[in-house]
């Protein structure tokens, strides 16, 4: 074990802490888009993917890498578009709300 | 950049997905808050691509491009009544994503024992979020059959499967190399145990699955952050595992099952619930409307059924119409009701329903006794008194909205089939109620035609 | 150990320094946090024995005993009437050990720039934080006159010591060594901007400079930590360091100031309220008596004068015999009654009061129009109605307690004085305010000797 | 700036916003044992007095450590004992609640 898995730990158990911290605070209401924006959130591999396979030698990891930059991608820019999507649908009373009537 | 500017970004970034998350808080803000988590994932993959050590450009740009065509199109596409379905299979992306990327974290040459661990942690975590979750797919969307998929062997072939992986990874730990046959073996067992884990599980209970996955997707991504030593994998990904696991609780708290009362066991079919008769008392959907008409309080309890049917957008203009005819009009949301937490806000806002006039189980219960009409919409279980009354019953104890209590009830379903538990309700032959047969939509329809005149 | 191991200790003590803050979310579980707490700290400093580099035993067991010894005779001595000085002592104990950490990290050799600037800033917010909580503690026990010391050319000399301060940190780190001068000059300086910072505020501000220095005394072990690249200090020192922050901020809400009108100008000197006048109705504790006695509802609201004159446990005995009589009875705190956040609720938990008597004013509000007696035992301010209708009062916008709404108000004071503020209290002139002029333990001893027989 | 500068500010910013998700937790009714809480846990000083002055090889380093560890000790343990007396006031209706009475 080195330093900083050592630092890496201590990152770990101040997310974990504060990610339920931060989570318990959304309200019912917005579960759903909470899902699909935790769907976005853990697109951040895509980090891990340009990382890994640019730093091994092998084409394989290359093959390995691109492909996992390509689902991570999904992850982002799906989730955040459809969490998006969701989120502005929420309106307020008293906002412009009945021009979309059927 | 060099290595430290480029972690020094990700601090930056570790900052905007938290503010972000703060500002989901609230429905007046979530918007905000969704932008300002692009933003940091954008930073976070921008300060990445300076390094130096990283994919040649024309791969990334295509990996990119196929990945954000596919993401982008699925966005956009989606049907708000399919989310379930689709976050599905965005876990099923993520889980991927971080055993790929432990796989090629092993072409690195200066690994230790530590890295190894990790490697081997994300790809099990990722390789059963995988499967696990197209098998939950194939089951909400009714790809594949939505039953609990059950043999006499089971147990025997799961811990058989679950030895074979420990006993494969340690071997993997003490030679370890990219193109190791244990390593092979290792993401086959990591993918098969994903299906069998998920299997069992009936389709009805699906949606906890779904967040439990959810919760594993973020956990592979820190375990990938381990593997190649990097804070915002870990940072992130611990974000979305305290999601999947606070939402998993609240549904497993909402229907008064343990966690492991879901995964291991099938449904409703041990359990007997006392049985319910009496008479049932229909009611025409003309009938219906000369008693809305004179209600000067309703609330709508929204239930799977409006999403099956689709009738948000007639709840909407219904309860318009009513409270233009001068009654207070509510919708009172029960955390489960629907197929995943929080399916009828949004549907209902897709409806343009004003999210202040949405009420939670906790706050309408309480002053229930004053309502005039509760309309239930294809909802059913999380109205149903025997959870409150009925100590034999299945779902004794899982909390529910009071219909029974108002001044009178309207059941707008079908027939008279029961819920996703698969319980008989008493609700159905109440004194105050009255059932709307029909499909939710049609029925309500006709409603809102006699209030146009 | 190694430090690697010593390091993973210290990451299983600021897990357990955050389980005991969460513990401290409710008075049921606090005692428990505490102790966790405790056990955080006891970890990390026998994780920190076990390494190599670390000052002779015989020093570490004398200088610690001599700390344990002062901190162990002040914790039991201490009257719970005296918390803000004593907090106040101890902020000031924990900034110069700051301080005095960062000096000694000078003599390490391989000293970088950035831990230099680190030095500095521990420097700097350490030796403020010892001065200003010195000259906060003289204010607050009166050993210094608690007035504000205000002189012409204040902000002159301020803003020369403040350029010193940058100029001579500037040149220090340029050639940093462990004996420079400038160091000296820096802590000098540092010192002196402490005194000259909070001499300024007058004594009455003080509880908001505490918690400010609170929040500072955290901050300086976040500096030292990063001096020392310690982890440890750096979570510990940031959990302070909010703490602070958010008391500091709770009470300037509550008095409807901004931090900048707290530290930089005194207060009621120069606004003024309307002149309150009419006739003040006098009672004496006998016929106090008979009202209590015929009361179904009574609340206390108790403030500053219910700590001077050490009238909480004749105030529980009055509150357990109107119970007795059949009275429903509450106590309704003011965020802000009293000198520090709190601290009546320590006051009447000491004197035994059950918390869930403890009613918040929030809560009490609404409800104050069917209360038949409100008991206002040296509280003046945070019921002055003038604070809710002159908006020509100092103390306009500060929200306060209505007892003014309740159907009688006793008023338990010595004088008309005014309160903290210094400004009048219209309140005195209600129609059903009623006067029970006296030392507030001396009147309640009356009316309990009453119900006695 | 160092790889570790870079980790020991992650915990900072983690360390922060957790900070202030737990503190604004904490019941009005505790604020001042939250107050003399904070005192002690500013205490964890103690760990960097041991720690800087045993690092370095002049005697003035040591006067210094000592001094610190001493000041640190003070607010560890003073801040523990009077927050935990503090705190064992507070009881629920119902306790046996009578026997103090004067
Ligand atoms: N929300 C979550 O997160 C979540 C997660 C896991 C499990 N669950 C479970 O899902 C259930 C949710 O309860 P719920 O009351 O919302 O739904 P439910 O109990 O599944 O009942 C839905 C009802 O809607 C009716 N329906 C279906 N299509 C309809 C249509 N087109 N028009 C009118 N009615 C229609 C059905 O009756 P007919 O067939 O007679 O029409 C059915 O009884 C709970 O048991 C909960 O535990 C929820
Ligand atoms: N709690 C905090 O955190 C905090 C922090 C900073 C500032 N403050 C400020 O402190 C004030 C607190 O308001 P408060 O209503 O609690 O107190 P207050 O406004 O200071 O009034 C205290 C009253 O108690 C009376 N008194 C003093 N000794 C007494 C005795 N022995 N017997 C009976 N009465 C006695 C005094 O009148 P007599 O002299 O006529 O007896 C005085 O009017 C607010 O203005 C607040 O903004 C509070």
């Amino acid at each position: 074990m080195e330093m900083f898995h050592v630092f890496l730990a201590l990152t770990l158990m101040l997310s974990i802490f504060l990610g339920f911290e931060l989570i318990s605070k959304v309200p019912a209401t917005l579960h759903t888009p909470l899902m699909s924006g935790a769907n976005a959130i853990s697109g951040i591999t895509i980090v891990g993917a340009l990382i890994a396979a640019g730093d091994g030698s092998d084409p394989l990891a290359r093959y390995l890498g691109a492909a996992a930059v390509s689902f991570a991608t999904i992850n982002v820019v799906g989730g955040y578009l459809v969490t998006n999507r969701m989120l502005s649908m929420f309106k307020k009373k008293d906002t412009s709300s009945s021009e979309e009537a059927a | 950049m060099t290595l430290e500017l480029i972690n020094l970004f990700y601090v930056a970034s570790a900052a905007l997905f938290i503010f972000g998350l703060k500002q989901l808080s609230s429905p007046a803000t979530a918007v905000r808050g969704n932008m300002l988590s692009s933003i940091a994932m954008l930073i976070a993959i921008v300060a990445t691509l300076t390094g130096n050590n990283i994919l040649p450009w024309e791969w990334i740009i295509i990996s990119i491009a196929i990945g954000a065509v596919i993401g982008g199109l699925a966005a956009q596409k989606v049907a708000m009544t399919s989310m379930p379905e689709m976050v599905a299979l965005f876990n099923g992306s993520g889980g991927i994503a971080s055993l790929l990327v432990a796989w090629a974290a092993l072409y690195n040459v200066d690994n230790s024992t530590f890295t190894d661990i990790t490697v081997v942690l994300s790809i099990l975590i990722g390789g059963v979020t995988f499967t696990g979750s197209i098998i939950a797919w194939g089951k909400l969307s009714e790809v594949m059959p939505s039953g609990a998929w059950v043999f006499g062997l089971q147990r025997v072939v799961n811990g058989a499967i679950l030895f074979g992986i420990i006993a494969v990874a340690v071997i993997f730990c003490m030679d370890p190399a990219a193109d190791s046959q244990y390593l092979y073996m290792l993401i086959a067992l990591a993918l098969l145990f994903g299906v069998m884990v998920v299997a069992p599980v009936g389709g009805a209970d699906m949606p906890v699955v779904i967040s439990l996955l959810n919760s594993y997707s973020g956990l592979a991504a820190c375990a990938a952050g381990f593997a190649i030593n990097n804070n915002i994998l870990i940072v992130a990904g611990s974000m979305v595992g305290a999601a999947g696991i606070i939402l998993t609780n609240i549904m497993c708290k909402a229907m008064n099952r343990s966690l492991a009362n879901v995964l291991f066991s099938g449904f409703g079919a041990v359990k007997q619930a006392t049985k319910v008769e009496g008479e049932v008392k229909p009611i025409t959907a003309d009938d219906a409307y000369l008693i809305l008409e004179a209600a000067q309080s309703v609330t709508f309890v929204p239930g799977y059924g409006m999403a099956v049917a689709q009738a948000q957008h007639v709840v909407r203009e219904l309860g318009e119409l009513l409270e233009k005819n001068g009654a207070e009009v509510s919708y009172a949301i029960h955390p489960v009701a629907g197929r995943m937490p929080g399916h009828m806000n949004v549907l209902l806002a897709e409806a343009n329903v004003p999210y202040d006039q949405l009420v939670e189980m906790e706050d309408i219960n309480p002053r229930i006794e004053g309502i005039d009409v509760a309309v239930v919409i294809g909802a059913n279980d999380v109205v149903n008194p025997a959870a409150r009354n009925d100590e034999n019953s299945p779902i004794y104890g899982m909390p529910i909205i009071n219909v029974d209590h108002a001044r009178t009830v309207f059941v707008l379903k079908r027939s008279m089939a029961s819920g996703f538990s698969g319980v008989d309700n008493p609700l159905f032959f109440g004194d105050n109620t009255r059932m709307l047969f029909g499909d939710a939509k049609d029925s309500i329809a006709t409603v809102v035609a006699e209030f146009k005149g």
